[in-house]
C-alpha cells in the first residue's frame, strides 16, 4: 500500500533528505519472535526510527475458500477452526449461523444460550492470548504466564464440552452436537467467580505501570476517522471512539437477552485498546455469569437434515468475533457444496492499518503496535 | 621464599579459587534465574537432569560447548572471534579486587580475602568493566547483521550514558569514606559503626539503577530485547562464543551486586557492626555475610526482570540524562556540603 | 461506555515507585509452592476428558468378539479430509461384511464427523493422544490397529 | 453403496457443481413436479424505499436491480460507475453507509462473469446493503479505494485470487500468493489440487507430489507420501 493517511512523515524537509542515505532496510519475520506468526514486515529504518513498514503475508496460505467449495456445508465446518485458531468457537459460530440464516431454520434457545457461553468464553481466552503475548513483546513476561494459567482453566471447559481444545469444532448447522455434560455449569461458574480478581492481578503489573504506559500511551495512535476508512474493526475501532458491536447493534444468538456494555476508547492508542480489551474481558465474564444461571431446557439442534442443501441465493452474516467483525459471504447454488464461501477475517483487514500507526515510531513501537492489532496469521492468510 | 610465596603462590591459588568459584556461581546463576522467575509464574523450571534439575547448569555448558561453531558468511572473522572473549575477561578480572571478607591466618600467615587491595580499587572496577562493552559492540558490528548491528548500538548509547550516572553515584560514598580501596571503603564503614546505605540512600538506588542498565538487564535489556531485535548483539552467535558473552553478562551481574555490597552494603560485616548487643551476629563467618548479601541482589535482578516490562531506547535515554544525571549531581553537591559542615 | 484511565499518580507515589513495587509485590506472592500450575507430563499422566478425540478405534462387540462395523460407509462420506477407505463383501446372505478398514491418520484432524456419521457404537475416537510416530507409512492404520487400539509407547521419564 | 449415502458429496468436477454422474445424489431440477416443494424457500423481493429512490434519482440507469433476499438488501447495479455509487452511498443523507465491510466476487464461468460484492454497513441505523456488480473476464472497474482507504487489501485479494483488475488502485499486486505465481486459484476452472508446478519446484526446489493430479479433479488419492 502507498497512501499514506494520518501520521506521516514529510520527506521534503532538508533534514530527512541529509539521512537519506543512512536508512537500512530490515526484515522483520517471517521468523521474529514477536510478528505473532509468519508475517513479514519490511521496516525501513533511519536508525531506530521507522520510516516505512510494508507487511509481507501469505505464508500461511492454505486457500480455505477453495476447500469451502469443495467440500460440504457440514464438512467445511472443521476446517474453519484452523483459520482463527485462538478463537475456533467465534469462527464457527459465524458460519453455522449464516448457513441456518439461508436454511430458514433458527437453533434452539437452549444451543443458543450454550454458542452464547462457549463464544464468550473464547473471546476472554482469546483476549487472554491477546494480553499475554502484547505483554511478552513489550517485555513483561510474568503475565504471560498468569493469562495461560486461566486460559486453560477455559481450555479445560472447551475439552470437556467437545473432546478439543484448540481446534474445537463445536456447533453444528442447526445447533449443537453435544449435549452439556455433568457439572459444566458449576465449571463454569468457577471460572466466572473467580475471573475478575485474576484481571484485577493483571491490571496491577500493567495498567498504572510507569514502563507500560510509557509503552503504550500514544504509540499507534489511529484516529476514528481514519480507523473507519480502514475498515478497522472490533476492539481496535472501538478505542479509537466509535462505539459499534455487533453483538450490539445486530444482535446474533441470544445476545439480545443480555445486559453488558460495550468499552470504547477516545484516543486510539496502544493503552485504549489495552483498557478496552481488558474491560471487554469483564463484560464477557459478565455475560457469561448471566448466561449460565438461566440456561433453558429443551432440544439443543433444530431439524435439519443430514443433507443440507440452501436454496439458490447468497448471504452476509457477520459476527463480533474478538478480534473484530467477522464476515461470512455463503453463495449457494442449491446444491450440497457452497458454490463460494467468502470469509472477511478481521485481522486481515484490521492488519492494513499497521503502516500508519508506526511511521514516524520506533522499532521497539512496531512490536508493540502488532501485539495491539491482535492478528492471527492463520486468520490473515486463510 | 617468603617472596615467592606471598607474590606467587598465594595470589596463584586465590585466583584459581576465585575463578573457579565465580565459573560456578555463575553457572549456577542461571539456573537459581530460571528457577526464581519459574517459581514467578507459577511455574516449576528445569525439573529433569538430575533432582530438581540441579545439574541442569552442567548439561547446558556440555551442549554449548559441544554445539557447532557457526561464523556467518561475511562476518569479520577476527573480530567476531575476539569479541566475545573481550566481554568475558573483563567481566572475570574485575573480581581481582572486590574483598570477599576481612584477613585472616592461614599456616600462620595474614592472608587477605581478595586478590590484590589497589589504592585506586573503584576506579578499577569502572575502568575495566567498561572495557567489556567493547566487546559487545565489535560483536554485533563484526556479525555483519542488521539486528546485531542495531543492538550493538543501542547497548553503546546506553553504557556511555549510564556510565556517568554510575560514577556520580559512587562520590557520595567516596566522599564519606575518604578513599577509593575497596578494602578501605569497608573497613571505614566499620569504623562508622553503619552502612554507607544509611548515609546514602540516594546514591544507592541511583547505583543499583545503573548498575542494572550496566549490565543489560531487564527492565534496560534492549541490547538484546528479545521480542525486539531477537536477541540483539548476540543474534548470529552460536555454541561456545555465546556461552562466553552469556557468562559475562552473569558475571557483571555478580559484579554490580558486588560492588553493591561493597560500597552501600558494608561487604562483609555483620548487619549493624556499630552495635554490640549484637554480637552474636559475628558468629557466622563474614565471607557468609557477603554471599548472602550478594545473593540478594542477585535475586533483585531476576525479580525485576520477572515483574517490569522493558523501557524502549529513546525512554532509557532521557530516564538516564534527565533523571537520573541531575539527581546523582545533586546527591554529590548534597552529600559534599553536609560532609563539609560536620567535619567543622 | 468509556473506558477510564487511571489518573495519574502524586508526585509522592511517582518517587517512592509506587507502580513498580505493588508489581513486585504481586509477583513475589506468587512463589508459593502452592501457586505452582505444572503438570510433570510424563511422570505424571493428564487426565483427559471422557469426550476427547484421540486415535481412532473400532469396537468389537465384547460378547462374541465380531465387529459392529456394518460397513455402510458413512464415516467415509463424512470425512472431509476423505482419510477413511472402508473395504467390504457381500455374505452369502446378500449382506454386507467388512473385509478392510483403513485410517490416516496423518491426515485426520480429529474434528468428530466419522464419530457422529456413524450408526453403529463402532467407531470411536479414543482418549489417546500419543500419536507421535517416526514416519509417516505408521500413519496408515489398517483394521488390525484399530480394532487393538493404538498402543502408544510409554516414557516413564 | 450408493443407496446408503445421504452425504455423498458431488465429487466429479466442483466447477459447476452438476454431479452428472450416474449416481443419483443431487437431482438438480426435481423430476416429479409433485406438490409445493418448488415455492417452498426464501423468495427475492422487490426493495424499494427512500434510499433505492434516492440512488436511483442520482444514477438513473445504473440501478438495474434492487431487492432483498433473506432480510438483506441488495442493490444491483452497472460496472461503469461503480466507484461513484459507493462514494453516494457513503454520503447520502438517507441511510449514510459509512464502513465498508468487505470486499469481494464470486466467478461465474457459465456467463463468463465476475461479481463484485461489497458489503456495505451504516453505523446510524445498523444496517446492511450488499452492492453488486458483474463484469466480463479481463474487464477493469474501478477501485473503490478512493472511497475507503481499506478496501486497499480487499480489492488486492480479489486481483490475486480471481484477476480482477482495479483501476486507480494504488498498489494492485499478489498479495497472498507469491508475485510470481501463475493462476488465480478462485476461478472456478482452477481445480483444487492445482497449483504451479513450476513455482513450486523453482522456488522450493521439490517436485510437488500433487503434479500428479494438474488437470485431473479427483479426489481419491494416491500414496503421495
Amino acid at each position: 500500500m502507498t497512501e499514506t493517511r494520518g501520521k506521516s512523515f514529510d520527506m521534503s524537509t532538508d533534514e530527512q533528505t541529509l539521512f537519506d542515505a543512512n536508512e537500512v532496510t530490515v526484515s522483520m519475520g517471517p521468523q521474529h519472535p514477536s510478528t505473532h506468526g509468519v508475517l513479514q514486515v519490511r521496516l525501513k529504518l533511519d536508525g531506530e526510527k521507522v520510516m516505512d513498514a510494508e507487511c509481507v503475508i501469505g505464508y500461511l496460505h492454505r486457500g480455505v475458500e477453495k476447500l469451502g467449495e469443495n467440500q460440504t456445508y457440514g464438512q467445511f465446518v472443521p476446517t474453519l477452526d484452523r483459520m482463527d485458531y485462538i478463537a475456533a468457537v467465534s469462527n464457527c459460530l459465524g458460519y453455522c449461523e449464516a448457513i441456518e440464516k439461508m436454511l430458514e431454520v433458527e437453533a434452539p434457545p437452549r444451543a443458543q444460550y450454550v454458542r452464547v457461553i462457549l463464544t464468550e468464553l473464547n473471546r476472554i481466552s482469546s483476549h487472554l492470548l491477546w494480553l499475554g503475548t502484547h505483554a511478552l513483546d513489550i517485555g513483561a513476561m510474568t503475565v504471560f504466564l498468569y493469562c495461560f494459567r486461566e486460559r486453560e482453566e477455559i481450555l479445560k471447559i472447551f475439552e470437556n464440552y467437545c473432546g478439543a481444545r484448540l481446534t474445537t469444532h463445536v456447533f453444528r448447522i442447526g445447533g449443537l452436537q453435544y449435549e452439556l455434560y455433568d457439572g459444566f455449569e458449576d465449571e463454569v461458574r468457577a471460572f466466572v467467580k473467580g475471573f475478575p480478581e485474576k484481571v484485577d492481578e493483571y491490571e496491577t503489573l500493567l495498567t498504572e505501570n510507569r514502563i507500560w504506559l510509557g509503552r503504550t500511551r500514544d504509540v499507534g495512535v489511529l484516529n476514528k476517522q481514519d480507523a473507519i476508512d480502514m475498515g478497522v474493526t472490533g476492539p481496535c475501532l472501538r478505542a479509537s471512539g466509535v462505539e459499534w458491536d455487533i453483538r450490539k447493534s445486530n444482535p446474533y444468538a441470544a445476545y439480545a437477552e443480555f445486559d453488558f456494555d460495550v468499552p470504547t476508547g477516545e484516543h486510539g492508542d496502544t493503552y485504549d485498546r489495552y483498557l478496552v480489551r481488558i474491560e471487554e474481558m469483564r463484560q464477557s465474564n459478565r455475560i457469561v455469569s448471566q448466561a449460565v444461571e438461566k440456561i433453558p431446557g429443551g432440544p439443543i439442534r433444530a431439524k435439519v437434515g443430514k443433507i443440507i442443501k440452501p436454496p439458490v441465493g447468497d448471504v452476509y452474516h457477520s459476527i463480533e468475533a474478538p478480534k473484530g467483525e467477522l464476515g461470512y459471504y455463503v453463495v449457494s447454488d442449491g446444491s450440497t457444496q457452497p458454490y463460494r464461501v467468502r470469509v472477511r477475517p478481521p485481522s486481515y483487514v484490521n492488519l492494513q492499518a499497521l503502516r500508519q500507526m508506526v511511521i514516524g515510531h520506533m522499532v521497539a513501537d512496531v512490536v508493540a503496535v502488532i501485539g495491539t492489532l491482535d492478528i492471527v496469521l492463520g486468520e490473515i492468510d486463510r | 621464599m617468603d617472596f615467592l610465596i606471598d607474590y606467587i603462590l598465594i595470589p596463584m591459588v586465590k585466583i584459581g579459587v576465585v575463578f573457579g568459584v565465580i565459573s560456578l556461581v555463575v553457572a549456577y546463576l542461571t539456573l537459581l534465574e530460571r528457577k526464581v522467575i519459574a517459581f514467578i509464574q507459577v511455574r516449576l523450571g528445569p525439573m529433569r537432569v538430575g533432582p530438581h534439575g540441579l545439574l541442569q547448569p552442567i548439561a547446558d555448558g556440555l551442549k554449548l560447548m559441544l554445539k557447532e561453531d557457526i561464523v556467518p558468511a561475511g562476518a569479520d572473522r577476527l573480530i567476531f572471534t575476539m569479541a566475545p572473549i573481550m566481554t568475558l575477561i573483563p567481566a572475570f578480572i574485575v573480581f581481582a579486587v572486590i574483598p570477599f571478607g576481612p584477613d585472616f591466618e592461614l599456616f600462620g600467615r595474614q592472608v587477605g580475602f581478595f586478590i590484590t587491595d589497589l589504592n585506586i580499587g573503584v576506579l578499577y572496577v569502572l575502568a575495566i568493566s567498561s572495557i567489556g562493552i567493547l566487546g559487545v559492540i565489535l560483536g554485533g558490528w563484526a556479525s555483519n547483521s542488521k539486528y546485531p548491528l542495531l543492538g550493538a548500538l543501542r547497548s553503546a548509547a546506553q553504557m556511555v550514558s549510564y556510565e556517568v550516572a554510575l560514577g556520580f553515584s559512587i562520590i557520595g560514598v567516596l566522599l564519606l569514606a575518604g578513599t577509593l580501596s575497596l578494602v578501605e571503603i569497608v573497613e571505614a564503614q566499620r569504623d562508622a559503626g553503619v552502612w554507607y546505605v544509611f548515609l546514602q540512600p540516594v546514591g544507592f538506588v541511583l547505583f543499583f539503577i545503573c548498575g542494572v542498565a550496566e549490565t543489560n538487564r531487564a527492565p534496560f535489556d534492549l541490547p538484546e530485547a528479545e521480542s525486539e531485535l531477537v536477541a540483539g548483539f548476540h543474534t548470529e552467535y552460536s555454541g561456545f562464543r555465546f556461552s562466553l558473552f552469556f557468562l559475562a553478562e552473569y558475571a557483571s551481574m555478580i559484579v554490580i551486586s558486588s560492588m553493591a555490597v561493597t560500597l552501600f552494603w558494608g561487604g562483609w560485616l555483620r548487619p549493624f557492626p556499630g552495635i554490640g548487643a549484637l554480637g552474636f551476629l559475628d558468629y557466622i563467618p563474614p565471607f557468609v555475610w557477603f554471599a548472602l548479601k550478594v545473593l540478594v541482589f542477585l535475586y533483585l535482578y531476576l525479580w525485576f526482570r520477572a515483574s517490569w516490562p522493558r523501557y524502549r531506547y529513546d525512554q532509557l535515554m532521557s530516564l538516564g540524562w534527565r533523571i537520573l544525571m541531575p539527581i546523582a549531581i545533586a546527591n554529590v553537591i548534597v552529600t559534599a556540603a553536609l560532609a563539609l559542615a560536620l567535619r567543622r | 461506555m468509556k473506558v477510564v484511565r487511571p489518573e495519574a499518580m502524586s508526585i509522592l507515589k511517582k518517587i517512592f515507585l509506587v507502580d513498580l513495587i505493588k508489581g513486585l509485590l504481586l509477583t513475589f506472592s506468587y512463589q508459593r509452592p502452592s501457586a505452582n500450575y505444572t503438570e510433570q507430563y510424563p511422570k505424571v499422566r493428564p487426565k483427559v476428558s471422557e469426550r476427547f478425540r484421540g486415535a481412532p478405534r473400532l469396537n468389537n462387540d465384547p460378547v462374541t468378539g465380531e465387529t459392529l462395523c456394518i460397513a455402510c460407509n458413512l464415516c467415509a462420506l463424512a470425512c472431509p479430509e476423505y482419510c477413511i477407505e472402508v473395504g467390504w463383501e457381500r455374505t452369502e446372505e446378500g449382506k454386507k461384511a467388512l473385509t478392510t478398514f483403513t485410517f490416516d491418520l496423518s491426515r485426520c484432524m480429529f474434528c468428530g464427523l466419522c464419530e457422529d456419521a456413524c450408526p453403529t457404537p463402532c467407531l470411536e475416537l479414543t482418549q489417546d493422544f500419543e500419536l507421535a510416530l517416526y514416519g509417516r507409512k505408521d500413519m496408515k492404520w489398517d483394521r488390525q490397529k484399530l480394532e487393538e487400539g493404538n498402543q502408544p509407547i510409554v516414557y516413564t521419564r | 453403496m450408493a443407496e446408503e449415502d445421504p452425504h455423498q458429496p458431488p465429487r466429479g468436477d466442483a466447477g459447476d457443481a452438476a454431479p452428472g454422474e450416474a449416481k443419483p445424489a443431487v437431482p438438480k431440477p426435481p423430476p416429479k413436479p409433485a406438490a409445493p416443494p418448488k415455492p417452498k424457500g426464501p423468495q427475492k423481493e422487490p426493495w424499494s424505499d427512500a434510499l433505492v429512490e434516492a440512488v436511483r434519482k442520482t444514477f438513473p440507469d445504473e440501478v438495474p436491480g434492487a431487492y432483498t433476499f433473506l432480510g438483506q438488501r441488495n442493490l444491483v447495479v452497472r460496472k461503469e460507475r461503480v466507484a461513484e455509487i459507493l462514494k453516494f452511498l457513503r454520503q447520502n443523507p438517507v441511510e449514510p453507509f459509512d464502513f465498508l465491510s468487505d470486499v469481494t466476487a464470486t466467478h461465474w464461468p457459465k456467463e463468463e462473469e465476475f461479481e463484485l460484492v461489497y458489503v456495505l454497513f451504516s453505523f446510524r441505523t445498523h444496517g446492511r446493503v450488499v452492492v453488486k456488480t458483474r463484469i466480463r473476464e479481463w474487464e477493469p472497474i474501478d477501485s473503490a479505494t478512493a472511497v475507503w482507504p481499506g478496501a486497499n487489501w480487499l480489492e488486492r485479494e480479489i486481483y490475486d485470487m480471481f484477476g480482477v483488475r482495479f483501476e486507480g488502485h494504488p498498489n494492485l499486486k499478489r498479495i497472498l500468493l507469491p508475485e510470481d505465481w501463475v493462476g488465480f486459484p478462485l476461478r472456478k476452472d482452477y481445480d483444487m489440487r492445482l497449483q504451479d508446478v513450476e513455482w513450486v519446484r523453482k522456488h522450493l526446489g521439490i517436485d510437488s507430489g500433487q503434479k500428479f493430479y494438474v488437470g485431473k479433479a479427483r479426489h481419491d488419492d494416491g500414496d503421495q507420501g
